[in-house]
């Protein structure tokens, strides 16, 4: 019998292998190995290992154009960058196209056609078989056309001047009572109301910036998003050298103000004041154009007018020093410099005398048709020669009894209750915004479009400038399943419509054409993306090629402004009443009684109210203080303590339009008896799929019945309870 | 290896405050560029990723005149006694001699948010939520760089991505040296106002180097002795006189807050 | 951490550092060690019951630490440290030669049966030498007091090594275990009961009566133990007195039957 | 059964007033664990820390315990080293305090980072510059210390101590007991200390940035000293409590003197080193960085009175009335003092972690504030909870106060 083999004996064997293991490497090498593997892990999404390659296209975000290049991975873009010395977009993207790529991504995208429950904010949209919604609407249509009420059918074109745009005016040319309104771009709208000063009609100019050494302003955002980008920054960063000057006349201590060389910080409602105050000195001192007789109609009565509005006057009404006045008026009588009328993206334009007023100045100081002036700018070929479009505001009220609103953003917004007012009760509303928008909620049917670089589009002239150019925007993402593109959505509707025998061309024809009438004219050079060469349109020989040219991303520009044609314009196209309407304007505007405080909505274009931008924009909204969310009121530090609030505090602000929630934010520069309210654009994911948050501010803004609703009164007091 | 096969580079920044106009286009252009996940609906500027941030400054009421500077503020890659470096427990940040760029390593980060509290320019940033990223988002992440796990510090670093392609550009067409314009940080790219210049202050011949040697050139807080790499320049008084902290300002600084 | 692991650096600070923390880390791990070995060892040389009367005795309140030779008055104040083994104290030889303790002159005492013909041991056992060389050992009166109708008896078998102030027998007095200490070392050679008014009959080691009491030191020690039996009774003080007219009261259980009598016991058999 | 664990001779309270006694803080503890379970789950954002207020409540919640933890280390230096016998009355129950405060802080450090699996890496890639290595070595290996220190104490347990290989175990281990206080002490030494480095090397933070002497900055040695001052003191006030709590006398009075007394004269060294270390600050250290220090006081919620009080009212006071023997005869005026030392104490580590991150450095920069969260308020109740049981276990079970006894059975004695 051997040694018997205990308990013992195994624990003991046991505990010296264990006390032996922790000293070989084993141990050690485990956990040098779990170290490595724990500092890998993590729950992230994968990523792509195919190779990048570059791709190149057109920002369609705004009307600007600024060429795109993307690095893609597995065809896919993840980050775009401006296109290296691109005449348009000079080789940068503004904030928003920066993220551009990920707006088809966007968790707001509507994929299918929808139909809502009601007009009012959160309404429940649901899904609806695309064919039984356009059915839906054609079935309105033929409905309609039996008596012709006034304009039974509209369109709404907020990026007009598009081979789209074309396509929609023959369309409603075919349905009785069709109506195409357009809502122009700011850079556009000084531009359209010298249209309408000029004599003859037919003239279309473009600011000459690049030439120009003072540029005054009149609220116009020109350092947050005006006209494109790359050009205004461009000027700006190379002012130390040029001697660029900005003077922004501006009530709001906006980026632009605060950067500006001169900031006149006027009364809420002045501008049209300032205006006349400015046309004043410069008559007084004599620092008109010598020819301004010649080039004007009506000089006379200008003068007449402006007679009565002298410095002390003016700066009694409008808040700016009587010095300030006199010194701006001598600074812009020194060319070559440039008046511009201001829109907010999202308080919206000024009022008609207000944009006359403005306008005058530049005809006033004879930089119409001059170098660094406004110059004539020739048309684009092949855009129809038609009669100027309707705007919103001419439209009389509950005349729509369908209202068809397109997809493409101007970057500005409308209030839904200015369109309200326009369509009729039993009206139907129908969106074509591919991205879930106060503007569509509001909507009876969605028939979402594709979304931003998922469809070719074209980008023609950049608001405001002085040539004409055209580029296409090649597609970057597939079209998303149960998308529709517009052309198809008039198709269909043709289809379903009695009397619409027009033929929606398709969209390679319909981009085509306007490529053919460019080659044909013979005019201008391409620019190439690829190698930043320049290709004479002479030199290319079949239109083929230079659709070739055009769709590898290539970027059309016209050789150099019109000849100038001596115009002559008036100064008061109004008459009579437009001067007793400014002359009204002496007596004071009625100061908001007792509780009340002027309120003046203001947007970041592209990101106002009604629009919806990429996440990773609104980071910027959301994690600096360098912009501000939908909801902040900017309040004088006075005028808040009065109300009994503080910076940070949550406020309500009430008038007869509505009720809303607010975030003060106290500053200095702020006029006392003002608030500021940014419109748009909302916290992150802060609006669910299916119920997007109203359109703040605007919905307490009633338009007046010159269109504007850039100021309006409220009371604000300190929030309690839950009201929204 | 041999050490002369890198020449050794010190890479830097000079922002023109007196072009930067506040756009914002460095902050989206950077945070597409390192796959920071969109904001949380609950995120505040103080919790936010933003690996460059800009800062808007008002001058003082002492001052005559109201101006506003906006400040893009990124890590200033502290060249001396870097506060972050010494203080991370388990060597997660460190500096990377040849090119002198301070290096995060997330993946080795604890989460104890010391070199935060060690920041004096608050340029880094904790991910207090995982990330997250809207659907079909996550297939336009950038494939050079991995996204970070809940709970880490991140920061700025230069693009070091880029630096990478630059090099493996460079391999590949066998030079030892990359070309300048092969590495180019994110924000320098998309600046629209081209207020950023980027490069290697070792090469006295680079922009970078002339703006920075240049007289309105300056740094912020210069007298901590981080010695950033990144530096500013404008030509307003003002701005030189509050970004060198001194006695004086921090005094004036509190009576106006 | 290890030179062995990635990113270790050779630098003087990592060293120093390091170097530092591990003899830290060791000498912790070392103290442990040597804690469970010095156990291990403890238990070969069964030193366990040694062990505990040493914890027991330390922790013992100084009040029943007094010296005998304080009990006798010869010094003023004297506690010991010894653990009652007046063996390997110093001062009691001293003692002695100063003063041997005379024989006991009375054999009841608080009207207990205290025979001065036996040596008692500080536990509350006596211990009677015989004739043919072996030891009787007994509880003494005042512990069948305090036991009461004690029972449970757990004596050990004939042939087991006991030691001095280690555990000789158990009981359990109405539910409470009680381990009466053994007087001397031995060996037992057979078991009695309490009827038989013994307990254990011992071969005892060679000279090892040194510690116990005896003679004119009784009294005084008894005297003091009922002091003490007071106090654990009715520690506020309000000490109903045990002794009326000299006598110790019958049934202390009944006397006082609100004290807590799981401490008394522990008390009065050394036992903490 | 809960009576044969109760130690021989001490009285203690029903069983069921004793459960009612616990419930509330159990009660405690699973809401704290609840919210520190959400915090754990959910990610950070729970709390309300951001990227400027990196550290907040629970930070300041570990420089606090620890300090006032220090008593452990510093009575049993005396004890076992310096061989003041008088204080074995107290070592016991400084153990379970100092095991406490250390376990609770450390647990809390887990919820407190972002990703609580790595915290090992310190030890796998230690950074040695790092104050924050320092702390976690010493943090871990004092931790340890406690935990063999505490043994003996649950050893001695009267039913366990029938198993002999316990008693004797818990015998040895008593032996080598001086061994374990060196260690401890040098342990606690450096990672007091560098809690206080934490600090003091943040150049970027010219508010707690100190001059370095040697390696370390000045607060290295200040939060040494605090915390050896205010160790005793809050052992004085949890005995003096507990004697309060259970109606019963636990110590001679003479310990309580002999711990204010230590208390007072490292608080007296400590507030004249803290007087010279603010002076130099204020005069050359905050100024040759760019920042008057003045400046740092300019906000209403942290004014110069946050000196005054941390330095004179709740530092050079307690620390005369603990020294003087006078006020000691008073037990009234002696706790008293002993409370405003710990405030002072604890003043300190408050304003160290908060007002260094509340003041702005950049010039665009504002004052900020900062308000716990719920989760981080109840993960910090869970560490009291959690406290206050242990406490209330071992005060019942074991032997925290070995004079007790005695004192029971020979009140005044």
């Amino acid at each position: 019998m051997g040694p018997t083999i205990t308990r013992r004996d195994l624990l003991r064997l046991a505990g010296g292998s264990a006390l032996g293991v922790i000293f070989s490497p084993l141990p050690w090498k485990l956990l040098d190995d779990s170290a490595i593997w724990t500092q890998n892990w993590s729950l992230n999404p994968p990523l792509s290992h195919a190779p990048i390659s570059l791709a190149y296209s057109t920002c369609t975000l705004c009307p600007g154009g600024c060429g795109i290049t993307a690095r893609c991975t597995g065809g896919v873009p993840f980050s775009l960058t401006g296109t290296k010395s691109h005449p348009v977009g000079r080789g940068v993207l503004c904030a928003a196209g920066l993220a551009g790529h990920q707006m088809a991504m966007h968790p707001l995208r509507i994929v299918q056609a929808c139909a809502s429950s009601g007009r009012s904010v959160g309404a429940v949209i649901s899904p609806l078989e695309r064919e039984k919604a356009i059915a839906a609407i054609g079935a309105i249509l033929n409905g309609l056309s039996a008596r012709d009420a006034p304009h039974s059918v509209a369109l709404i074109d907020r990026r007009p001047g598009r081979a789209l745009s074309a396509v929609y005016r023959n369309f409603l040319s075919t349905v009785p009572g069709g109506l195409y309104i357009v809502s122009p771009s700011a850079e556009d709208a000084t531009l359209t109301t010298l249209q309408q000063m000029a004599a003859t009609p037919a003239w279309i100019g473009g600011f000459d910036f690049e030439q120009t050494r003072t540029l005054l302003s009149f609220g116009a955002p020109v350092l947050e998003g005006w006209g494109s980008p790359g050009q205004v920054m461009d000027i700006w960063s190379k002012r130390a050298r040029t001697g660029f000057r900005l003077i922004q006349a501006d009530s709001r201590p906006s980026r632009t103000a605060r950067l500006a060389q001169t900031w006149l910080q006027l009364r809420p409602g002045t501008e049209t004041i300032l205006a006349l105050g400015l046309g004043h000195v410069i008559i007084r001192e004599n620092l008109h154009a010598h020819d301004i007789k010649r080039t004007t109609r009506d000089f006379a009565e200008y003068a007449r007018l402006v007679a009565r509005f002298d410095p002390p006057t003016v700066s009694a009404l409008c808040g700016v020093s009587k010095e300030s006045i006199e010194e701006t008026a001598r600074t812009i009588a020194r060319r070559p410099s440039l008046v511009v009328a201001g829109t907010d993206p999202a308080g919206g334009p000024l009022p008609n005398e207000a944009r006359t007023a403005i306008a005058a100045l530049n005809v006033l100081l004879g930089t119409m048709g001059t170098r660094a002036g406004i110059v004539a700018r020739n048309p684009l070929p092949g855009e129809p020669v038609m009669p100027p479009a309707t705007t919103i505001d001419q439209v009389p009220d509950q005349s729509i009894r369908i209202l068809i609103i397109d997809g493409a953003e101007s970057g500005y917004d409308i209030p839904v209750s200015l369109l309200r007012k326009k369509v009729h009760p039993q009206g139907a509303i129908v969106s074509l915004s591919p991205l879930l928008t106060p503007m569509t909620a509001w909507a009876d049917y969605i028939i979402p479009a594709p979304a931003h670089l998922e469809l070719l589009e074209e980008i023609s002239t950049a608001p405001g400038a002085v040539t004409c150019s055209y580029a296409l925007a090649r597609p970057l993402h597939p079209v998303r399943e149960g998308s529709t593109d517009p052309l198809d959505f008039l198709r269909l509707l043709s289809a379903v419509t009695a009397g619409a025998a027009t033929t929606i061309p398709t969209r390679d024809a319909m981009l085509r054409a306007r490529a053919d009438a460019i080659h044909a004219s013979g005019r201008g050079k391409v620019f190439m993306p690829q190698d930043g060469a320049w290709i004479e349109v002479k030199g290319l020989a079949t239109t083929e090629q230079f659709w070739q040219k055009l769709s590898e991303g290539g970027c059309w520009i016209d050789d150099g402004p019109a000849q100038s044609r001596s115009v002559s314009f008036s100064l008061l196209p109004g008459g009579n009443d437009e001067a007793t309407r400014c002359l009204a304007l002496l007596s004071g505007s009625e100061t908001p009684e007792g509780s009340s405080v002027t309120v003046m909505p203001y947007g970041v274009r592209g990101a106002t109210a009604s629009a919806q931008v990429s996440p990773i924009l609104s980071k910027i909204f959301q994690e600096s203080n360098l912009k501000d969310l939908d909801g902040t009121a900017l309040l004088h530090p006075g005028t808040a303590t009065s109300y009994g609030l503080a910076d940070g505090d949550s406020a309500t602000m009430h008038n007869g339009a509505g009720t809303m929630r607010v975030v003060v934010r106290c500053d200095g520069a702020v006029l006392p008896g003002v608030v500021h309210v940014a419109a748009g654009p909302r916290r992150n994911n802060s609006d669910a799929p299916g119920c997007v948050g109203g359109e703040g501010i605007l919905s307490l803004c009633e338009p007046g019945s010159d269109g504007t609703w850039r100021l309006t009164t409220a009371t604000i007091g300190k929030a309690h309870g839950s009201e929204i | 290896m041999d050490p002369k096969s890198e020449k050794t580079a010190r890479y830097g920044m000079v922002i023109d405050l007196d072009r930067c106009t506040g756009c914002g286009a460095c902050m989206v252009a950077c945070a597409v560029e390192h796959n920071v996940p969109p904001a949380e609906s609950s995120a505040t500027p103080r919790t936010g990723i933003t690996w460059l941030r800009v800062y808007g400054m008002d001058n003082g009421p002492e001052d005559s005149g109201r101006d506003t500077a906006y400040i893009p503020m990124l890590c200033q890659q502290c060249g001396h006694d870097t506060p972050c470096i010494a203080v991370c427990p388990q060597n997660a940040v460190d500096v990377d001699p040849t090119t002198g760029i301070v290096g995060q390593v997330p993946q080795r980060c604890l989460g104890c948010r010391y070199c935060m509290t060690a920041c004096p320019y608050h340029a880094r940033s904790f991910n207090w939520w995982d990330p997250h990223w809207p659907a079909g988002m996550e297939k336009t992440l950038n494939p050079d760089v991995s996204p970070r796990m809940r709970g880490v510090v991140e920061k700025c670093n230069f693009c070091h991505a880029r630096l990478h392609q630059a090099k493996a550009k460079a391999a590949l067409e066998g030079k030892r040296d990359i070309k300048p314009a092969d590495y180019v940080p994110a924000c320098v790219e998309s600046c629209p106002a081209r207020a950023m210049v980027f490069g290697d202050l070792n090469d006295a011949s680079s922009d970078v180097a002339l703006a920075a040697a240049a007289a309105a050139s300056f740094q912020f807080l210069p007298r901590l002795g981080t010695e950033p790499k990144v530096y500013y320049r404008s030509d307003r008084d003002w701005i030189r006189r509050k970004a060198d902290h001194t006695v004086h300002s921090s005094l004036t600084e509190a009576e106006h807050r | 951490m290890f030179p062995w692991v990635y990113e270790f650096r050779w630098s003087a600070g990592h060293l120093i550092f390091l170097g530092v923390f591990f003899s830290v880390a060791a000498m912790i791990a070392s103290t442990l060690v040597a804690a469970l070995l010095r156990t291990f060892r403890d238990f070969r040389k069964n030193d366990a019951d040694a062990v505990r009367w040493h914890v027991d005795f330390e922790d013992l309140p100084s009040s029943a630490r007094v010296c005998r030779h304080e009990l006798t008055g010869e010094v003023q104040h004297r506690t010991c440290h010894h653990e009652f083994a007046c063996g390997t104290c110093t001062g009691h030889p001293q003692f002695l030669l100063r003063h041997t303790p005379a024989a006991a002159t009375e054999d009841t005492l608080y009207g207990m049966h205290m025979p001065g013909d036996r040596m008692y041991h500080r536990g509350h056992t006596w211990v009677r030498k015989e004739d043919d060389g072996t030891c009787t050992v007994g509880l003494d009166a005042l512990a069948e007091r305090i036991l009461g109708d004690a029972g449970g008896e757990e004596l050990p078998p004939a042939g087991t090594e006991i030691r001095a102030n280690g555990p000789a027998w158990r009981m359990s007095s109405q539910g409470t275990p009680v381990r009466i200490l053994a007087p001397i070392d031995g060996t037992v050679i057979a078991t009695g009961s309490r009827e038989q008014g013994w307990y254990l009959r011992v071969m005892p080691r060679e000279g090892c009566f040194a510690h116990l009491l005896r003679g004119e030191e009784i009294r005084p020690w008894i005297t003091r133990e009922i002091d003490r039996l007071q106090y654990a009774i009715a520690p506020d003080g309000g000490v109903p007195t045990l002794a009326d007219g000299g006598e110790l009261v019958g049934d202390l259980r009944k006397q006082s039957a609100g004290a807590d009598w799981d401490a008394v016991l522990g008390e009065m058999f050394l036992e903490a | 059964m809960d009576k044969e664990l109760i130690p021989r001779g001490v009285r203690r309270t029903t069983p069921g007033r004793f459960l009612l006694w616990l419930l509330p803080w159990i009660a405690l503890l699973g809401f704290g664990l609840y919210g520190a379970y959400l915090c754990l789950a959910e990610g950070l954002n729970q709390t309300n820390m951001d990227n400027r207020f990196a550290f907040g409540l629970w930070i300041y919640l570990d420089l606090t315990v620890i300090a006032l933890g220090a008593g452990a280390f510093f009575t049993g230096f005396l004890l076992y080293i310096m061989r003041r016998e008088e204080l074995r009355a107290v070592i016991n129950s400084a153990v379970v305090i100092g095991l406490i405060c250390y376990s609770g802080a450390v647990a809390v450090l887990m919820v407190d980072v972002g990703q609580p699996l790595r915290a090992w890496f310190t030890f796998w890639h230690p950074n040695v510059h790092s104050m924050l290595t320092e702390v976690t070595f010493c943090l871990t290996c004092y931790l340890t210390v406690l935990i063999i220190e505490y043994a003996p104490v649950v050893f001695k347990n009267r039913k366990l101590r029938q198993v002999p290989r316990f008693l004797v175990f818990e015998f040895e281990l008593h032996k080598l007991m001086p061994v374990l206080a060196g260690i401890g002490t040098l342990l606690s030494f450096f990672h007091q200390g560098s809690l206080g480095g934490l600090y003091g090397v943040l150049r970027g933070r010219p508010f707690a940035f100190r001059e370095e002497l040697g390696i370390w900055p000045t607060t290295f040695f200040l939060f040494i000293l605090s915390a050896a001052a205010a160790g005793p003191s809050f052992v004085l006030i949890t005995t003096w409590l507990v004697q309060k709590i259970t109606r019963k006398q636990l110590v001679r009075p003479e310990v309580f003197r002999f711990l204010g007394k230590v208390s007072g004269i490292l608080l007296l060294g400590y507030v004249l080193l803290k007087t010279v270390d603010t002076f130099i600050w204020i005069n050359a250290t905050s100024p040759s960085i760019g920042f008057a220090a003045y400046s740092f006081y300019r906000s209403s919620s942290f004014g110069t009175w946050i000196l005054f009080a941390e330095i004179v009212a709740l530092g050079l006071f307690p620390a005369l009335a603990l020294i003087s023997k006078r006020m000691c005869e008073r037990p009234g005026i002696l706790v008293a003092a002993a409370m405003m030392a710990c405030c002072g104490v604890m003043l300190n580590r408050y304003v160290m972690t908060v007002q260094t991150l509340a003041l702005p450095t950049l010039p665009f920069d504002q004052f900020l504030s900062y308000a716990p969260s719920w989760q981080e308020v109840a993960t910090f109740l869970a560490v009291l909870a959690y406290g206050m049981l242990l406490y209330s276990l071992s005060f019942r079970y074991m032997t925290l106060f070995p004079q007790e006894r005695e004192l029971s059975r020979f009140p005044g004695r």
